[in-house]
């Protein structure tokens, strides 16, 4: 019974961190666009608008349940709890750290390892598409169904050159499960370049990597590919009819989709938790002297304040900050966090990729999207997968 | 009839060709403007059109003159970019069953115009194509632009008591 | 614990399929197929068939369903109407005949088929495993399913290409 | 069987029996039903029976041979999913039914 | 379900009818379009328009000619300053005014600093509909500078009605020059920072170049004008070939391209911004002193200091204020290069202080009528950059 209840209190965790994480990368998302685009972004709940997750989900919970009356009922209040559920399921393979010792029970960092963990990640991507489908088609609004339509048609395209350019990666590795695909990224070719898959010989596998992440942006409907939401043409797409908790949860399965597609991509392409650099050259310090960097700053900023407010909290951040940073220093929980701070510093550089690009590019037409995936990323994502099964099998054994 | 000054100007005197199309004229602030006879307006548009560059219809809308009769005049703007040249032709129409011929064989942009001016005066413009309500709800009784339109609209006049 | 997960899982894929079958609605009989597949790749996990499980969800439920489903969106195919009336013979005969077919197979699944348990977990057919056969034993089979897919695409590359009139 | 029946292993007969009744109800399906797609539907759950069975042998026999089969099937029932989709929608664009009764003529 | 999406299911075509508006994120206002649809192609587009419509021609008729300027204001209500002017360019011709050079040069600089945040916003919405949302509030950043600019000048943002007949409401303010200056020699920096979210951005391109395409001689014959037909290929400009208000005295070029699509109306429009700051920028540099209001004492009210001291214009005073000015009879056609094309005022007076008839001949209401052609046949897709493409204020279609 040991493993359950190990089990039940990593889940436990992992829901969790998971949530919070959903909630404020929204915070995040909403704060990056708004410095990109020259506003301050959520400001006024909490310092720094740092509640405004908080206050959003109370606002979405004590929403009127709308059920329009022209809806397929069924299918239309199953539809979010399908893409929720899909899109928190599917975090449970990815590992995010080593093999750990707590209190004399060793475990490892991940809900369970699969020896078709990719796989199952593959399907769990593939099967989400009723979720968007069904919303669409129950609505029974032309700009849902529209927008269905292409969210379904993207999805089965852009799915094609995701798996090609997961299976690159796989030859090198020799195997499905994510926790072997990390501990075979482990380790330093000459001592000093990490062996990512991004750099590993004998075929580094950066244009694999490119494709990855330019599918993932299709696969989780963000700019430039968020056809099938695109507010100008078909007003929400295929959400249009939602409102509530009901749109809450298809707006928390896109970014619980962003978040596991990175951490796919970080396992896969970016050595999980593996630091950039071995420990000999100190990369066990990085964490902590970042973190205490951040408290610094924050301290810096409290003296000089720009708002008369910041005298107070900023000082309140740096203690955090210099608190995380002890955390880490600390030699018993040291072999814990920093694996798990490499890891999700790797995956929050990919996220803010996603939305790095979201204030940046404008959106593709719906026609020149699927002539991208066929005409391009599918022949491009063959003939790699091609090169690196000779490379493998020419110079690997 | 026309005044030896406005015969010596170009237009006019390709003009003379219609007999009786170009009822007066006058060139007033250095603007041109034709009296046409209403019957003939498309013949004399598309003349304008090909044989004299007036490519570009820049507009056509409409005057009530009442209680004069003949009581609305339609006012064409034609504009030659080659020439540089504007050219106003009008249209004088009677009062009871306002009608002229369309010229939206001649410039396709003459629809939207054509429309607006039987929304809102209420002239017909025979051979177009779509001549429907264009401002105006489709419902709409009357036609606000005609002088004994009230400004407040019907529905607000004290007219009734 | 086999024998229930065993049952609960038989017992979503029987009633899905019903509800395939009893659906008027041709969108609800497919997200019925969907959940029958889903069961069955639970039941193939339980047989130690990983690769097949997954393949069952990417393929199956994740691609021909979806096809199918987007299939029905475009047409917004609609309810059936009702049926023609069925003839009293076969209403009267046909649910007891599927009883006796029922039991008659059960009798001979029961006594024809080789008398073994399966406990979940004690051997597994890994992708390596299945891999290294398909790569190996079954190569020509394999090269020719290609040569089936290639075949389909571009059957229904010309069937939706071509204009009918 | 008893209770002790519910947590040992499972016959493999019941996996048998499970892919009959299946099998039978996509034959019902392909019998019963008069929509297009649904008859095409009730084909894949049969498709489907079979591969339980082609899976609960390989296992009982632990070769891997039946798994390679059912993998096969899938193949197989994917080019026919492309091809008998496309087919249906050439066919409603034709005559605007999926309704099988009315598509009985051979011409389309 | 089966009639929820009122298709058309007759012979092997079937269609379904879009309603996109009147409520839509990209008609840019209440323009109601009924697209007509086979998959995703647009087979027919019927735009409905007048929701906006506000009756601007019929008030005017019953207002005194100086009070009908706030309501030209109303007209365009991004390009207030040009609807200004061009009204009373027209009041002026029918009164045969002369109006002093500092007037003159103040309006050429304010229309132009019109044009350019006519096309700010022009920009920022075009690129949001095209999913580039930075832009927008890049953009809305200029565009506010120019409101306060615009503030600074006549008391309001937007609703300025700085153009009065005889000149101008007041005279610049002080430190004007600075302010514009600062705004101006900035604004190209700005400018080349849109450029690059954009003109090499590959999806931009992919989804501007060879969309909306319509031929130069459907654009003239549909009526359209301004950028629209400079994009195509003609280089008529009214400023350049009908000067007005001393237009002939500024250096500047007529951007023109010759591929009609919705990538070359964005170049036009992107080089006429430029093109308006240097009009700018020769405007601030050799602006001439002098009076700002013309020596007409019946039409344009007296100086408060002189109302106050001297009795007769304190009698102008109280006449322009109870029954306003009188015009000569006769009917004039004012035609100015307004951000979107060709406005045109066209006034009607039957020698009494009201204008018998005012009608304005505005340029969305032009270029809205090649919407049809620019649709049909093409993806819904395309549509957004289209409408973009046309930059129509429906208070400009509908008045």
């Amino acid at each position: 019974m040991n493993f359950f209840i190990i089990s039940l209190i990593k889940a436990g965790i992992v829901a969790a961190v998971l949530m919070t994480t959903l909630a404020y990368l929204q915070w995040v998302e909403r704060k990056v666009i708004a410095h990109i685009q020259l506003r301050i972004g959520p400001y006024r709940v909490g310092p720094h608008g740092l509640l405004q997750p908080l206050a959003d989900v109370v606002k979405l919970l004590t929403k009127e349940d709308l059920v329009p009356s022209h809806v397929n009922k069924f299918f239309y209040l199953a539809a979010p709890i399908i893409s929720v559920a899909l899109a928190l399921t599917s975090i449970s393979v990815i590992p995010f750290g080593p093999e750990i010792e707590v209190f004399g029970v060793r475990t490892y960092l991940q809900l369970t390892d699969l020896n078709i963990g990719v796989l199952v990640l593959l399907a769990i991507s593939g099967v989400s598409v009723y979720g968007v489908a069904l919303a669409g088609w129950s609505s029974n609004n032309k700009y849902a169904l529209l927008g269905a339509l292409r969210a379904s048609a993207q999805m089965i395209s852009y799915e094609l050159p995701l798996a090609l350019a997961v299976a690159s990666p796989l030859l090198l590795f020799n195997t499905l499960s994510l926790r072997e695909i990390v501990d075979a990224q482990a380790g330093y070719s000459f001592g000093f370049i990490a062996r990512w898959a991004i750099f590993q010989g004998p075929l580094p596998q950066i244009i694999s990597f490119i494709i990855f992440l330019i599918a993932a942006f299709a696969e989780t409907n963000r700019i430039p590919f968020d056809l099938p939401e695109a507010e100008n043409e078909l007003v929400a797409g295929f959400h249009t009819e939602y409102s509530s908790m009901k749109f809450a949860a298809f707006f928390m399965a896109e970014y619980a989709n962003m978040v596991t597609i990175c951490a796919l991509a970080t396992t896969l392409f970016l050595g999980g938790w593996h630091p950039p650099f071995p420990v000999e050259f100190g990369s066990n310090y990085i964490p902590s002297a970042l973190f205490a960097l951040c408290g610094a700053v924050a301290l810096y900023h409290a003296l000089h304040p720009a708002r008369p407010k910041d005298r107070f909290t900023l000082p309140v951040f740096a203690v955090v900050f210099f608190a995380i940073a002890l955390a880490i220093a600390v030699p018993a929980l040291n072999p814990i966090l920093a694996p798990l701070f490499w890891f999700a510093a790797k995956t929050g550089f990919l996220l803010f990729l996603f939305i790095w690009v979201r204030g940046t590019l404008p959106r593709f037409r719906y026609d020149q999207l699927m002539r991208f995936t066929w005409a391009f990323l599918f022949p491009v994502s063959i003939v790699h997968l091609f090169a690196t099964a000779l490379a493998v099998a020419l110079f690997t054994r | 009839m026309l005044s030896d000054q406005l015969n010596q100007i170009r237009v006019v005197q390709a003009l003379e060709a219609f007999a009786g199309a170009v009822l007066d004229g006058k060139l007033d602030r250095n603007e041109l403007t034709l009296h046409i006879a209403p019957e003939r307006i498309v013949e004399v548009c598309r003349f304008l059109k090909t044989g004299q560059q007036f490519v570009r219809l820049s507009g056509i809308t409409a005057v009530d003159w009442h209680p004069m009769e003949p009581r609305f005049e339609v006012v064409y703007h034609l504009h030659s970019m080659e020439r540089n040249e504007r050219l106003r032709l009008t249209c004088r129409l009677d009062g009871a069953q306002p009608g002229i011929d369309s010229v939206f064989s001649v410039w396709r942009a003459a629809d939207w115009y054509e429309r607006e001016i039987f929304d809102l005066f209420g002239v017909t413009f025979r051979n177009h194509p779509n001549l429907i309500r264009i401002l105006m709800p489709e419902d709409w009784v009357g036609h606000p632009l005609r002088k004994d339109f009230p400004i407040h609209g019907h529905k607000y006049s004290y007219k009734d008591g | 614990m086999d024998a229930i997960l065993f049952l609960i899982f038989a017992a979503i894929a029987v009633a899905c399929a019903i509800n395939l079958v009893v659906q008027k609605h041709p969108i609800t009989s497919a997200l019925s197929l969907v959940g029958v597949m889903g069961a069955l790749a639970v039941i193939y996990l339980l047989l130690g068939a990983e690769f097949i499980a997954a393949a069952q969800l990417i393929v199956y439920a994740g691609a021909i369903m979806v096809l199918f489903v987007f299939v029905i969106m475009l047409l917004n195919a609609g309810e059936e109407k009702k049926p023609a009336r069925p003839s009293w013979f076969a209403k009267i005969l046909g649910v007891p005949l599927v009883i006796a077919v029922l039991g008659l197979l059960n009798f001979f699944v029961q006594h024809g088929s080789p008398d073994s348990t399966i406990t979940f977990g004690e051997y597994t057919g890994t992708a390596k495993d299945v891999g290294r056969a398909l790569f190996t034993t079954y190569l020509l089979p394999f090269e020719i399913t290609s040569v089936l897919i290639l075949v389909a695409i571009l059957g229904a590359v010309v069937l939706a290409r071509k204009e009918m009139d | 069987m008893g209770l002790n029946g519910l947590i040992g292993p499972v016959p493999l007969s019941w996996y048998l029996m499970l892919s009959a009744i299946l099998f039978t109800l996509g034959v019902a399906g392909f019998l019963l039903r008069k929509n297009l797609i649904t008859v095409f539907m009730s084909i894949e759950l049969m498709l489907n029976a079979v591969n339980l069975t082609f899976v609960a042998f390989s296992r009982h026999y632990k070769q891997v041979d039946g798994q390679i089969f059912t993998f096969f099937v899938m193949v197989v029932a994917a080019a026919e999913a492309a091809v008998g989709l496309a087919i249906i929608l050439t066919v409603f664009k034709n005559r605007s039914t999926l309704l099988v009764d009315d598509v009985d003529s051979l011409r389309l | 379900m089966n009639d929820t999406l009122a298709t058309a299911a007759t012979g092997s075509k079937r269609t379904m009818t879009l309603n996109m508006g009147p409520q839509h994120p990209s008609t840019h206002g209440v323009l109601r379009i009924l697209l007509e649809l086979d998959g995703e192609t647009i087979v027919k587009a019927a735009p409905d328009i007048g929701f906006l419509h506000t009756g601007i021609e019929k008030e005017c008729e019953v207002k005194t000619y100086q009070q009908v300027v706030p309501l030209t204001d109303r007209v365009d209500y991004l390009a207030n300053l040009s609807n200004n002017l061009c009204y009373v360019l027209a009041v002026e011709k029918l009164l045969g005014m002369e109006i002093p050079q500092r007037a003159q040069w103040m309006r050429v600089m304010l229309t132009e600093l019109t044009r350019i945040s006519s096309h700010l916003v022009w920009l920022g919405t075009h690129a949001i509909d095209i999913g580039a949302m930075s832009v927008f509030l890049y953009c809305f950043r200029e565009r506010e500078d120019l409101l306060r600019i615009f503030e600074m000048f006549s008391g309001q943002r937007m609703m300025t009605s700085y153009f009065r007949v005889g000149g101008l409401a007041l005279d610049a303010p002080r430190g004007w020059d600075k302010v514009v200056r600062k705004f101006i020699n900035e604004f190209p920096s700005k400018v080349d920072q849109y450029e690059n979210l954009l003109t090499a951005n590959p999806i931009w391109m992919q989804r501007t170049k060879g969309v909306g395409h319509v031929a130069l001689e459907d654009l003239i014959d549909i009526g359209v004008t301004g950028p629209m037909i400079r994009a195509a290929g003609m280089p008529w400009d009214i400023r350049k070939s009908e000067p007005y208000s001393s237009y002939e005295q500024f250096q500047f070029h007529v951007p023109t391209q010759k591929e009609s699509d919705v990538f070359a109306r964005y170049l036009v429009r992107v080089a006429e911004m430029r093109e308006s700051a240097n009009i700018v920028v020769q405007a601030l540099d050799g602006m001439p002193e002098g009076p700002w209001q013309a020596d007409a004492p019946h039409v344009v009210l007296p100086e408060r200091e002189k109302m106050k001291t001297q009795m007769e214009s304190l009698i102008y005073h109280f006449k322009i204020i109870t029954e306003g000015f009188s015009v000569p009879a006769g009917q004039v056609y004012q035609a100015i290069e307004a951000p979107r094309g060709e406005l045109g005022y066209y006034v009607v007076s039957d020698g009494t202080a009201k204008p018998y008839r005012v009608h304005m001949r505005t340029p969305s209401f032009g270029n809205l009528m090649a919407m049809p052609h620019m649709l049909e046949g093409r993806l819904l897709a395309d549509s957004i950059a289209s409408l973009g493409s046309l930059d129509f204020v429906l208070g400009d279609v509908d008045r």
